[in-house]
C-alpha cells in the first residue's frame, strides 16, 4: 500500500475505558493528515496513507498493531499509551522506525544520545511538573513563597502518574513545600471518594492532577463535591479535555490545566479541516468537538508528523521515505513561528525545535482555565525548569541504559 | 429362637467368641441441631464377618457409617478400632487405617473413566512423588503398571471389562454401583462399609452383587458392614444383623432371630416376609 | 509505627468528628452503590445458580441507552420508559438465545456463557453508542442535585450530596420490593428450586423460560437504576464496567443468594474500605482500596464459608 | 413404522392416556439408546416397565416427560401422544400442567429448600388456590408421616429414603392425571415399599391416576401393575398382562428369582457369566 | 472409516497407558509437532510469529496452568494473571541479580516463586469452596497487582514503573530483548511449552493427577478414600502457579519485551479462564484450542477486513470482533458445553462410526 505514499499507522483507541479521551485524539490526528491529502495532495506531492489500528489502550493489542503494520514501511508510530510506548522503545532501534510520543511516554527518552529513535516533543512529564510548580509559585508571588505550603498530587496509579514523583519530591525539598500524594488505582478511577476525603482532611493549598480517561472527570466532580477551590486545582495536559471539565458542571468553573496546543477552532488550518474533511463527511468527528483541547492535541501531533516527513523529504530528496529517513527528519524538526503561520496555525503552539541531544526540548507550556463552558488561556508561556529537569533526564537515561545493558550505543549520525 | 435383647448386654454366642473385634462402637450419640440421628448406640464388628445394619428410612444407618469412617464426629461415645480407642480423626486417616466404603447416593468421580475410578482406590498405596510422575518413564510407570494389574483383576472379578474406558457419568445406575464397589475393593480394606449396594438393581444383578460380596468376604477375608433394604439379601448374606430405629438400636443378633423379632417387624418389615 | 497503626487513627477520629462522620457517610453511600450492583448479581444467581458476569456491562448498557435516547431528542421520562422496554427485550433475548439451550449445564458453563454475552454487549453497545463517555441525565429525570452542608462545631462541616441520598432511598426501596417479591411469592420459591436443580425444577412443571425472563428483566431494571446512580457520580462510560468488580466481594460477603446480604455486605465493604483507606491506607502509600474489600470478605468467609447470609453449602454423603 | 401400529393408536385414542410409538432416542448426537420403543398406557392403568440396568427405562420416561433435552438427548423418531395430543414439542411444564408428571430417578430434591417447600414447589402449576394446596399437603403428610416430622429440615440433609418420599410427595402435589415413576422403591425400607405401592393403588383406584412405573423390584411391580413391558438394550422384548408375565418362565427365572424350585438363596448363587438373553 | 481403532490391539498395560493409545492420534501429534518445529519456522513471517504463534503458545501454557487448578483440581481461580505477574517480576529480578545466568534457566526458576505465592493464597481453599473461593484468588489478584506498583524494588526503581527486558544470549543467539529474532523467541517458547505440557500430561495420568480429579469430582468421597484435601489442593495451587509463573515470565521475556503492572491485571486472568473453559476444563489439548480461539480469532478478525480490502473503521472492526467473539462463545457452548476438547472427541467418535451413523 505504501509504494505510492508515506504510510502512517495510527495506534488509536476509540473503545475501552480510555476511549473518552482517545476518540478526540484519534480524530484530531486523522483529520489533519486527511486534510493535507485533500488540500495539498499529501506532503511533498505524495499522499499520506493513513491506517488506524485499534489498541483499546491495551499494551498487548498495541504490540499486535505494531507488528501487523510495521512491515508496510511505516514511517513513525504514535502509541498514545505509556504502556505501548515502553514496549516499542527497544523495538524502534531494531526495526528502524521512530516512535513519536508527544508529551507522554518515557521522559528519559528526551536524551537523544541514548534514545535516538524516540521523540517526545514538546515536553516531558518532568517539564510539566516543573511548570506546575513554577505557576503555583507565580500565583503565590514567587517560588520562595512556596515554603510551608502544602501541595497535593493526585495521580493515576501507574507508570504514567508515578513518573513525575521524583521531580516533585526534589522540588519539595528545594522549595520547602510539603508534597502529599493521592494514588488512584486504575480500577478505582470512577470511585475516588476516599482520595478526596483525604484531600479534604489534609487541606492542601494546591492540587495537581495527572489523570487520564475516566479518572479526570471523576476527580473534577469529586473536587466540586468537597468544595475544593477549583482555581487551585491544576491538571496536566492530559487532564485538559473539554469533557473532563464539563463533567464537573457549574462547580468546575475555575479549574486549570496545562496545555501546549492551541485552544479553539479559529485557526485557518483547522477551518480547512472542518471544510474539507469533517463537513465533507470524510471523518467520524463530531463537528462540535473540533477545537476542543484533545482534538487540537491530535492535530498538533499530526503537524509534527507532517513536518517530520517534510523535513525527511528535504533531507533525502526522496518522496516516499522510510522510518530511518523519518528519524533523521524528526531530529531536524524546527517548527518556527513563521512555519506555523505558513501552516495556518499561528499561535497554535510554541515554536519547537528538536536537537540530537534533546528530543523533547522542554518547550514552554501555558495554563488554561475552564470558564464553565470552554477553555480560556489563563497565562503566558511558562518555561519549564530546565536546570532541574535536564540532569534528571540524563540520569534516568543512563539508568535505563544500564538496566537494559547491553543497550546499544548511538550509531545514527546527527543530521545537522 | 431366643428373644432378642435390645440393650447392650448381648449374650456372647459362639460366633462372637471365636473371633476378635475389628471395630467396637460404644454408646455413640450424634445429633444435628435438634435432630438426633444416633442415640447411644453400641455394637461391634468382628473380624471376617458380614455385619448387616438395617432399619427404616432415616433411622441413622448412613450416619453410623459416617461416624465409623470419621466423616461425622459423634458428640458422645467411643470407637475402638482393632483394640485401640480411636481419637477424633479425619476421614482420610480412617481410610489409611483400612476402612473403605461405598455410598448410598453413588459418589463416583463423574469426570473419570471406570478404570481411573478404580485406580483412584489405589491412591493410598502409591508412593512415587511428583517429579517421578512428571518423568513417567521409570519408577512411576512401573508402579502405575503394577497397580493397574491389581485393578484389572478387580475389573475382571466384577465383570466390567467392557466399560473400562467409559466415563462413569454415563453408566446406568446399577453399573455405577458396581464400579463403586470396585473402587472400594481396590483399597484392599480391612473393613468395607457398603451403603445399600443393591438399591436399584434387579434380581439378576443383585445375585451378581451378592456373589461379589461373598467372594470378597471369603476370598480376601475382608470384613463387611452392609446396609441393605432387601431382606432376602440381608438374611442370606449376613452373619449378624443390627437393627436401628429412630437412632436407637432395637435389635442385634443372628438374621433369623432378628427377622422374627416383633419390634423389628413393627418398625421395619411390616408384613412378614 | 505501632502508634500510627493503633492509636493515631482513633485520635484522629475523635479529634475531627465532622470528618469522621463524613467518612462514614461516604462509606455508607459507597456501600449502597456497591449493593446496587451486587443486587443485580444476586437476582440472577438466586434464580438460576448462574453467576452473571454480564451484570456490569448491563449497567453500562442501560445507562447508555437512557442517555443515548435522550440525546436523540426523546424526553427524559419517555426515554426511561423506553429503556425499561429495551431491558425487557434484552431479558427475553438472553433467555431465548443463551439460557434456554444451556439448561441443566454446570454453573461454570453458564458463567462462561454470560461472559460471551458480556463480549457481545460491549461490542454492540460501543457500536451503537460509541465509546465516548456520556453525562447522565440525572437532573432531567428529576433527581436532586446539589448538596447540603451541616455545620458542626467551629469549622466542621458534613456535606451530603442530594444525589447520594436519592441513591440510598432508591436502593432501599428496590431491596425491600425485591425481597418481598422473592420471599413471599410462589415465584420466589420456584426461583430457589431452579437454582438447586434445573432438571428437577423442570420435572415439577416450573417454567424455566418464564422464570428466567422475569429475573433477567428484574436484573435489567436493577442495572438501569445502578447505571443512573453511578452515572450521576462519574459518567456513563464503558469504564463503569470495571466498577462491577467491586460487587464481587460484596456478593461473596453477603452470600450469593441473599438480597439483604447484598445490602449488608455492601455496607460492610463500604464502611470498611473507606475507613481503612482513610485512616490506615496512608501507612502503606494509599490505594489499598483496590484489595482491601477482598481481604475483608476473605476474613469473613474464613468464619462463614457461605457468606453472611448465604445458603449453607450442603455436605452429605 | 408399520400400518397396524398407526391404526392401533387411532382407535386406542379413546381409552389410552399415553402412547409411545416407535421412538428412537440419541444422546449427544451419537449414542443411540432407544431403538424403537412403543408403549401404551390405558387410562387408569398401572403399567410397569421392567428391565436390567441400562436397558433404557429412565430414558423412555424422560422422553415422555420431555426432560431429555436437558441431558443433551433427543427423540429422533416416533411419536408420543398424551391424552390424544402429540407432546414431543411441548415444554415439560406444559406437560405437567396437562397432568403428566415425572418422579425422577435418584430423588432430585431441592437440597436448599425445606421438605415442605419442596412439596409446595410441586403445586407450582396449580391454580386452584391455597386452600386446596394445603389440603393436598396434608394428604401427603398423611401418606408419609416421616415427612411431617422433618418438614422444616433442609432436604439436602435428610436421609435417602426421606428424600425419596419427598420426591414422590412433590409429584402428588401437582394433582396429576398420570405419574411417571422412576424406581420409586429404590432405597426404601420394605415396609415403605409396600406402602408406596399401596398409595399408588389408592390413587389409581380413587382418583383414576394412571402410572408408568420403571422398576427393578419386579416382584412388587408386577403385583400392583396391570400390564408390563420388559426392555432390554433399548428395545421392548416382551409385554403382556402382569399376571401372564408373572407366570412366564423366563420372567420367573430372571426377574422374580423363583426358578422351578422356589426362591434360591443369594448365598448359593453360582458365579456364572451372563445368562440367556432374549436378544443375542 | 479413516479413524478406526479396530485392529489395533494392545498387548500390554504399558501400551494401553501411553498418552496416545490410538495410532491415528499419534500420527496426528507427530504432524502437529512437525508443523510447529519445521513448517512454521520455515514459512512464517514476523507478524505471524510475534503476534500469533508466540502469544498463542504463552497463553496455551498459562491455560494449562490454570487448567491444572480449575479444570483438574476443580478450584476456581481468578488470580492466574497475578501469578503470571509474580513469575514475570521474579524472572526480571533474577536476571538483574544474576546477569550471567542463562535466562531460560531463570525463567524456569521464576515459576518457583509464583508457586510459593500460589500455595499461600491456596490455603483458604480448605474451608472456602466453589465460587466463594473466587474471593481468595481475587484478593491475590488485586493485592499482587498493587504490590507490582507499590514495591519499586520489584521493577528496579524504574521511573516508568515497568520492567524492560535486557538482551540475553544463549549459544551466541540472542533470545531476549528487542534484538532477539522472532524465530529464536518462537523456538524458546515452543520448546518450553511443549516440554511442560508433556510433563503435566504425565502427571495427569498418574496418581497425583487422579487425586486432583477426585477432589474436583467429589471432594468428600475423595477424602473418605484417603486423599488429604489440603495437601492435594495446595499442590495443585503450587503446580498451577508454577506453570502460570513460567508463562508470565515468557510473556514478558519472549513476547512483549516490557510489562507494566496492568499487563497482569484481572483482564488477563479472565482471558486465561475463558481459554480454559472454552477449550475444555480438564483437557490439555483443550487448553491449546481455547488459547487459539480466544487469542487468534480476534487477531484474525481484526485483520481480515483490511486484508480482503473492505474499508471499515478500526473501531468498527473492534466492535464487530467483540460481537462475533461473544456470539461464538455462546454458540460453541450451546453446541458443546464441555469445550472444544469434547467437541473434538465427539467428532472423532462420529468419524469412527462413519459412514454409518450410530
Ligand atoms: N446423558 C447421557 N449421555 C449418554 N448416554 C446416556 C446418558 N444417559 C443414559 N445414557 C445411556 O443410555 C442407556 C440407558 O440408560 P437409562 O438410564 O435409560 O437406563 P435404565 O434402564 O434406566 O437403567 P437403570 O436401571 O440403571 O436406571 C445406558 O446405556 C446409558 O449409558
Ligand atoms: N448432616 C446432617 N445434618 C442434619 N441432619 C442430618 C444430617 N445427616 C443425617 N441427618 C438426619 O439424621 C437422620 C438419619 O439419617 P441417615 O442418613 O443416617 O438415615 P438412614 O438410616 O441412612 O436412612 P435411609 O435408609 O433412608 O438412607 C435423618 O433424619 C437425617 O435427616
Ligand atoms: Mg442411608
Ligand atoms: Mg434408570
Amino acid at each position: 500500500a505504501a509504494e505510492d505514499g508515506n504510510y502512517v499507522p495510527l495506534l488509536t483507541y476509540r473503545t475501552g475505558p480510555y476511549a473518552g479521551s482517545g476518540i478526540h485524539i484519534a480524530n484530531g490526528m486523522n483529520d489533519y493528515l486527511q486534510m493535507l491529502n485533500e488540500r495539498d495532495g499529501g506532503i511533498g506531492g505524495v499522499k499520506i496513507v493513513i491506517e488506524e489500528c485499534e489498541t483499546g489502550y491495551n499494551a498487548q493489542k498495541g504490540v499486535e498493531c505494531y507488528e501487523a503494520t510495521k512491515g508496510k514501511n511505516a514511517v513513525v508510530y504514535n502509541p498514545y499509551s505509556t504502556g505501548i510506548t515502553l514496549q516499542l522503545i527497544p523495538k524502534a532501534a531494531v526495526d528502524k522506525i521512530p516512535v513519536l510520543s508527544m508529551g507522554y511516554g518515557l521522559s528519559a527518552a528526551a536524551d537523544g544520545n541514548t534514545f535516538p529513535w524516540v521523540f517526545n516533543v514538546p515536553d516531558t512529564y518532568w517539564d510539566g511538573a516543573s511548570v506546575a510548580i513554577k505557576y503555583i509559585g507565580e500565583q503565590e508571588g514567587g517560588l520562595e513563597n512556596l515554603k510551608g505550603k502544602k501541595i497535593g498530587y493526585i495521580f493515576l496509579d501507574a507508570g504514567y502518574g508515578r513518573e513525575p514523583i521524583p521531580l516533585f519530591e526534589q522540588m519539595a525539598e528545594k522549595f520547602g513545600f510539603e508534597l502529599v500524594k493521592y494514588a488512584v488505582p486504575g480500577k478505582e478511577m470512577q470511585n475516588q471518594s476516599s482520595q478526596w476525603l483525604n484531600v479534604r482532611r489534609d487541606r492542601p493549598d494546591y492540587m495537581i492532577m495527572w489523570g487520564w480517561g475516566a479518572m479526570s472527570p471523576t476527580a473534577i466532580k469529586e473536587a466540586v463535591k468537597i468544595r475544593y477551590p477549583m482555581d487551585k486545582f491544576i491538571g496536566v495536559w492530559w487532564s485538559a479535555g473539554d469533557d473532563d471539565a464539563a463533567a464537573g458542571g457549574e462547580g468546575a468553573k475555575g479549574y486549570k490545566a496545562m496545555n501546549f496546543s492551541g485552544v479553539g477552532s479559529d485557526y485557518p488550518a483547522i477551518q480547512d479541516i472542518k471544510k474539507l474533511v469533517v463537513d465533507a463527511g470524510k471523518s467520524q468527528t463530531d463537528p462540535e468537538s473540533i477545537g476542543s483541547t484533545l482534538y487540537n492535541r491530535g492535530v498538533l501531533n499530526s503537524v509534527i508528523i507532517a513536518e517530520g516527513i517534510r523535513a525527511a523529504q528535504q533531507l533525502t530528496g526522496k518522496k516516499v521515505i522510510t522510518g530511518e529517513d523519518m528519524r533523521a527528519g524528526l531530529e531536524t524538526l524546527d517548527l518556527t513561528n513563521e512555519r506555523l503561520a505558513e501552516l495556518g496555525l499561528t499561535g497554535f503552539a510554541h515554536p519547537m525545535k528538536v536537537t540530537c541531544e534533546d528530543h523533547a526540548g522542554s518547550h514552554p507550556v501555558f495554563i488554561q482555565q475552564w470558564d464553565g463552558e470552554k477553555w480560556a488561556v489563563a497565562s503566558g508561556w511558562i518555561e519549564p525548569m530546565k536546570d532541574l529537569v535536564r540532569p534528571l533526564l540524563e540520569a534516568a537515561a543512563k539508568d535505563y541504559a544500564e538496566k537494559n545493558a547491553p543497550w546499544p550505543k548511538r550509531t545514527e549520525a546527527c543530521p545537522n | 429362637m431366643n428373644a432378642i435383647i435390645s440393650n447392650n448386654e448381648l449374650p456372647q454366642d459362639d460366633f462372637a467368641v471365636e473371633r476378635e473385634d475389628l471395630l467396637r462402637v460404644d454408646n455413640v450419640s450424634l445429633s444435628f441441631g435438634g435432630v438426633k440421628a444416633i442415640t447411644n448406640i453400641s455394637f461391634d464388628i468382628k473380624k471376617g464377618e458380614i455385619r448387616a445394619i438395617i432399619g427404616p428410612n432415616g433411622a441413622g444407618k448412613t450416619s453410623m457409617l459416617n461416624v465409623i469412617n470419621g466423616f461425622y464426629h459423634p458428640q458422645e461415645g467411643t470407637i475402638t478400632w482393632q483394640g485401640k480407642v480411636r481419637r477424633k480423626m479425619k476421614p482420610y486417616e480412617a481410610a489409611s487405617q483400612g476402612i473403605a466404603r461405598t455410598f448410598q447416593n453413588v459418589a463416583l468421580f463423574k469426570g473419570m473413566t471406570t478404570l481411573d475410578n478404580i485406580m483412584s482406590g489405589r491412591s493410598l498405596k502409591m508412593r512415587k512423588n511428583f517429579f517421578l510422575q512428571m518423568a513417567w518413564i521409570g519408577p512411576a510407570r512401573t508402579e502405575e503398571i503394577e497397580h493397574r494389574k491389581k485393578v484389572e483383576e478387580i475389573i475382571d472379578f466384577l465383570e466390567i471389562e467392557a466399560i473400562r474406558k467409559t466415563p462413569v457419568g454415563r453408566l446406568p445406575y446399577g453399573l455405577q454401583k458396581r464400579v463403586e464397589l470396585g473402587r472400594a475393593l481396590a483399597m484392599e480394606p480391612d473393613l468395607l462399609l457398603l451403603d445399600e449396594p443393591m438399591a436399584g438393581m434387579n434380581l439378576e444383578e443383585k445375585e451378581d452383587m451378592s456373589r461379589f460380596i461373598l467372594d470378597v468376604n471369603q476370598e480376601f477375608g475382608t470384613t463387611i458392614a452392609l446396609i441393605e433394604h432387601d431382606m432376602g439379601v440381608v438374611m442370606d448374606l449376613s452373619d449378624r444383623v443390627v437393627v436401628l430405629d429412630y437412632g436407637k438400636k432395637i435389635a442385634d443378633g443372628a438374621p433369623g432371630d432378628v427377622q422374627a423379632s416383633q419390634a423389628v417387624i413393627d418398625a421395619y418389615l411390616g408384613v412378614s416376609h | 509505627m505501632l502508634y500510627d497503626i493503633f492509636i493515631d487513627p482513633f485520635v484522629q477520629m475523635v479529634e475531627m468528628p465532622d470528618f469522621f462522620l463524613q467518612v462514614l457517610w461516604e462509606g455508607f453511600v459507597a456501600g449502597i452503590l456497591y449493593a446496587l450492583i451486587a443486587l443485580g448479581f444476586v437476582l440472577i444467581f438466586k434464580a438460576s445458580g448462574v453467576f452473571n458476569f454480564a451484570q456490569g456491562i448491563m449497567v453500562v448498557f442501560a445507562g447508555l441507552t437512557l442517555v443515548g435516547l435522550h440525546e436523540n431528542g426523546v424526553p427524559a421520562f419517555l426515554a426511561l420508559i423506553l429503556t425499561i422496554g429495551v431491558m425487557g427485550v434484552l431479558a427475553y433475548g438472553i433467555e431465548r438465545v443463551v439460557m434456554r439451550p444451556l439448561v441443566n449445564q454446570p454453573d461454570i458453563i453458564l458463567l462462561m456463557a454470560t461472559i460471551g454475552l458480556t463480549y457481545f454487549l460491549i461490542g454492540f453497545g460501543e457500536f451503537v453508542f460509541g465509546g465516548e463517555p456520556k453525562r447522565m441525565i440525572a437532573e432531567e429525570l428529576g433527581l436532586p442535585t446539589g448538596s447540603t452542608a451541616f455545620e458542626m462545631g467551629e469549622r466542621g462541616l458534613v456535606i451530603l450530596q442530594h444525589i447520594d441520598i436519592a441513591a440510598a432511598v432508591i436502593a432501599i426501596i428496590m431491596v425491600t420490593a425485591l425481597g418481598i417479591f422473592f420471599n413471599k411469592t410462589r415465584i420466589g420459591r420456584a426461583l430457589r428450586a431452579v437454582a438447586d436443580d434445573h432438571q428437577a425444577a423442570l420435572s415439577v412443571g416450573i417454567s424455566l423460560n418464564q422464570i428466567w425472563a422475569i429475573v433477567w428483566f428484574a436484573a435489567g431494571l436493577v442495572a438501569l437504576a445502578t447505571g443512573i446512580m453511578w452515572g450521576a457520580r462519574s459518567d456513563v462510560s464503558f469504564a463503569l464496567e470495571i466498577v462491577a468488580f467491586k460487587a464481587l466481594p460484596v456478593l461473596i460477603l453477603g452470600g450469593f443468594t441473599s438480597i439483604p446480604g447484598a445490602i449488608i455486605g455492601g455496607l460492610i465493604i463500604g464502611f470498611g474500605e473507606k475507613i481503612g483507606e482513610i485512616y490506615w491506607g496512608g501507612l502503606v502509600g494509599g490505594g489499598i482500596e483496590s484489595w482491601l474489600a477482598y481481604i475483608i470478605a476473605l476474613i469473613f468467609l474464613l468464619f462463614r464459608p457461605q457468606g453472611l447470609f448465604g445458603e449453607k453449602i450442603i455436605e452429605r454423603v | 413404522m408399520t400400518k397396524p401400529n398407526d391404526a392401533q393408536t387411532v382407535d386406542a385414542g379413546a381409552e389410552t392416556i399415553l402412547s409411545v410409538n416407535n421412538i428412537e432416542v440419541i444422546y449427544d448426537h451419537v449414542i443411540l439408546v432407544l431403538k424403537g420403543v412403543s408403549l401404551t398406557i390405558p387410562k387408569g392403568g398401572i403399567v410397569a416397565l421392567l428391565g436390567a440396568n441400562g436397558a433404557g427405562k429412565t430414558t423412555t420416561l424422560k422422553a415422555v416427560s420431555n426432560l431429555l433435552r436437558a441431558e443433551r438427548g433427543e427423540v429422533t423418531k416416533g411419536k408420543i401422544l398424551f391424552d390424544g395430543d402429540e407432546v414431543q414439542s411441548l415444554s415439560p411444564n406444559e406437560l405437567v400442567r396437562r397432568g403428566c408428571i415425572q418422579v425422577m430417578e435418584g430423588r432430585h430434591c431441592f437440597g436448599h429448600l425445606s421438605i415442605e417447600e419442596n412439596l409446595l414447589t410441586g403445586a407450582y402449576t396449580r391454580k386452584d388456590g391455597a386452600a386446596a394446596v394445603r389440603a393436598d399437603l396434608e394428604m401427603v403428610y398423611n401418606y408419609f408421616p416421616r415427612l411431617r416430622e422433618r418438614r422444616q429440615s433442609q432436604a439436602g440433609y435428610t436421609s435417602g429414603g426421606e428424600q425419596q418420599m419427598c420426591a414422590i410427595g412433590r409429584a402428588l402435589m401437582s394433582r396429576p392425571k398420570m405419574i411417571l415413576l422412576d424406581e420409586p422403591s429404590m432405597g426404601l425400607a420394605p415396609q415403605l415399599v409396600e406402602e408406596i405401592f399401596e398409595i399408588v393403588k389408592q390413587l389409581n383406584d380413587n382418583e383414576g391416576v394412571s402410572f408408568l412405573l420403571a422398576e427393578q423390584n419386579t416382584n412388587v411391580a408386577l403385583r400392583y401393575a396391570t400390564y408390563g413391558y420388559i426392555m432390554e438394550s433399548g428395545r421392548i422384548v416382551l409385554d403382556g398382562d402382569a399376571k401372564a408375565l408373572r407366570e412366564n418362565e423366563d420372567v420367573k427365572e430372571f426377574y422374580l428369582g423363583v426358578g422351578g424350585e422356589g426362591r434360591k438363596s443369594f448365598k448359593n448363587v453360582k458365579h456364572y457369566k451372563r445368562r440367556k438373553r432374549w436378544l443375542a | 472409516m479413516f479413524y478406526r481403532e479396530a485392529g489395533q490391539f494392545k498387548t500390554s498395560y504399558e501400551a494401553d497407558q501411553s498418552l496416545f493409545p490410538i495410532r491415528q492420534d499419534r500420527i496426528g501429534l507427530a504432524v502437529i509437532l512437525l508443523v510447529a518445529f519445521i513448517v512454521i519456522p520455515l514459512t512464517a513471517n514476523d507478524f505471524f510469529l510475534t503476534s500469533i504463534m508466540i502469544p498463542f503458545l504463552v497463553f496455551s501454557l498459562a491455560a494449562i496452568g490454570l487448567n491444572v487448578l480449575t479444570g483438574f483440581a476443580g478450584q476456581l481461580s481468578l488470580g492466574s494473571g497475578a501469578f503470571m505477574g509474580v513469575g514475570a517480576y521474579a524472572a526480571y529480578k533474577l536476571t538483574s541479580i544474576f546477569p550471567d545466568v542463562n535466562v531460560i534457566f531463570l525463567v524456569l526458576v521464576s515459576g518457583v516463586f509464583s508457586a510459593g505465592v500460589g500455595a499461600i493464597f491456596g490455603l483458604p481453599s480448605l474451608r472456602i469452596k466453589g465460587l466463594y473461593l473466587a474471593v481468595t484468588t481475587l484478593a491475590a489478584q488485586f493485592f499482587l497487582e498493587w504490590c507490582f506498583i507499590r514495591i519499586p524494588w520489584l521493577y528496579n526503581y524504574n521511573a516508568s514503573g515497568a520492567i524492560e527486558i535486557p538482551k540475553r544470549e544463549m549459544f551466541g543467539v540472542t533470545i531476549s530483548g528487542a534484538e532477539a529474532t522472532p524465530i529464536a523467541r518462537y523456538f524458546v517458547v515452543l520448546v518450553i511449552t511443549v516440554l511442560i505440557a508433556g510433563l503435566i500430561a504425565n502427571v495427569m495420568r498418574g496418581r497425583i493427577g487422579r487425586s486432583w480429579m477426585m477432589i474436583r469430582d467429589m471432594d468428600i468421597a475423595a477424602e473418605l478414600m484417603g486423599i488429604r484435601p489440603l495437601q492435594t489442593k495446595l499442590l495443585a495451587f503450587a503446580v498451577s502457579s508454577y506453570i502460570c509463573g513460567v508463562a508470565g515470565a515468557m510473556m514478558v521475556f519472549f513476547w512483549l519485551n516490557a510489562a507494566e503492572p496492568s499487563s497482569y491485571s484481572i483482564t488477563l486472568s479472565f482471558q486465561i479462564l475463558f481459554m480454559v473453559i472454552l477449550g475444555g476444563l480438564g483437557s490439555i489439548a483443550g487448553s491449546f484450542m481455547g488459547a487459539a480461539f480466544i487469542w487468534i480469532l480476534p487477531v484474525f478478525l481484526k485483520f481480515v477486513p483490511g486484508a480482503i480490502g473492505i474499508e471499515i473503521g478500526a473501531e468498527t472492526v473492534e466492535h464487530l470482533t467483540f460481537m462475533i467473539v461473544g456470539a461464538l462463545i455462546i454458540f460453541f457452548l450451546i453446541v458443546e458445553p464441555h469445550g472444544f476438547a469434547r467437541l473434538w472427541q465427539i467428532g472423532k467418535q462420529k468419524l469412527r462410526v462413519w459412514p454409518f451413523p450410530y
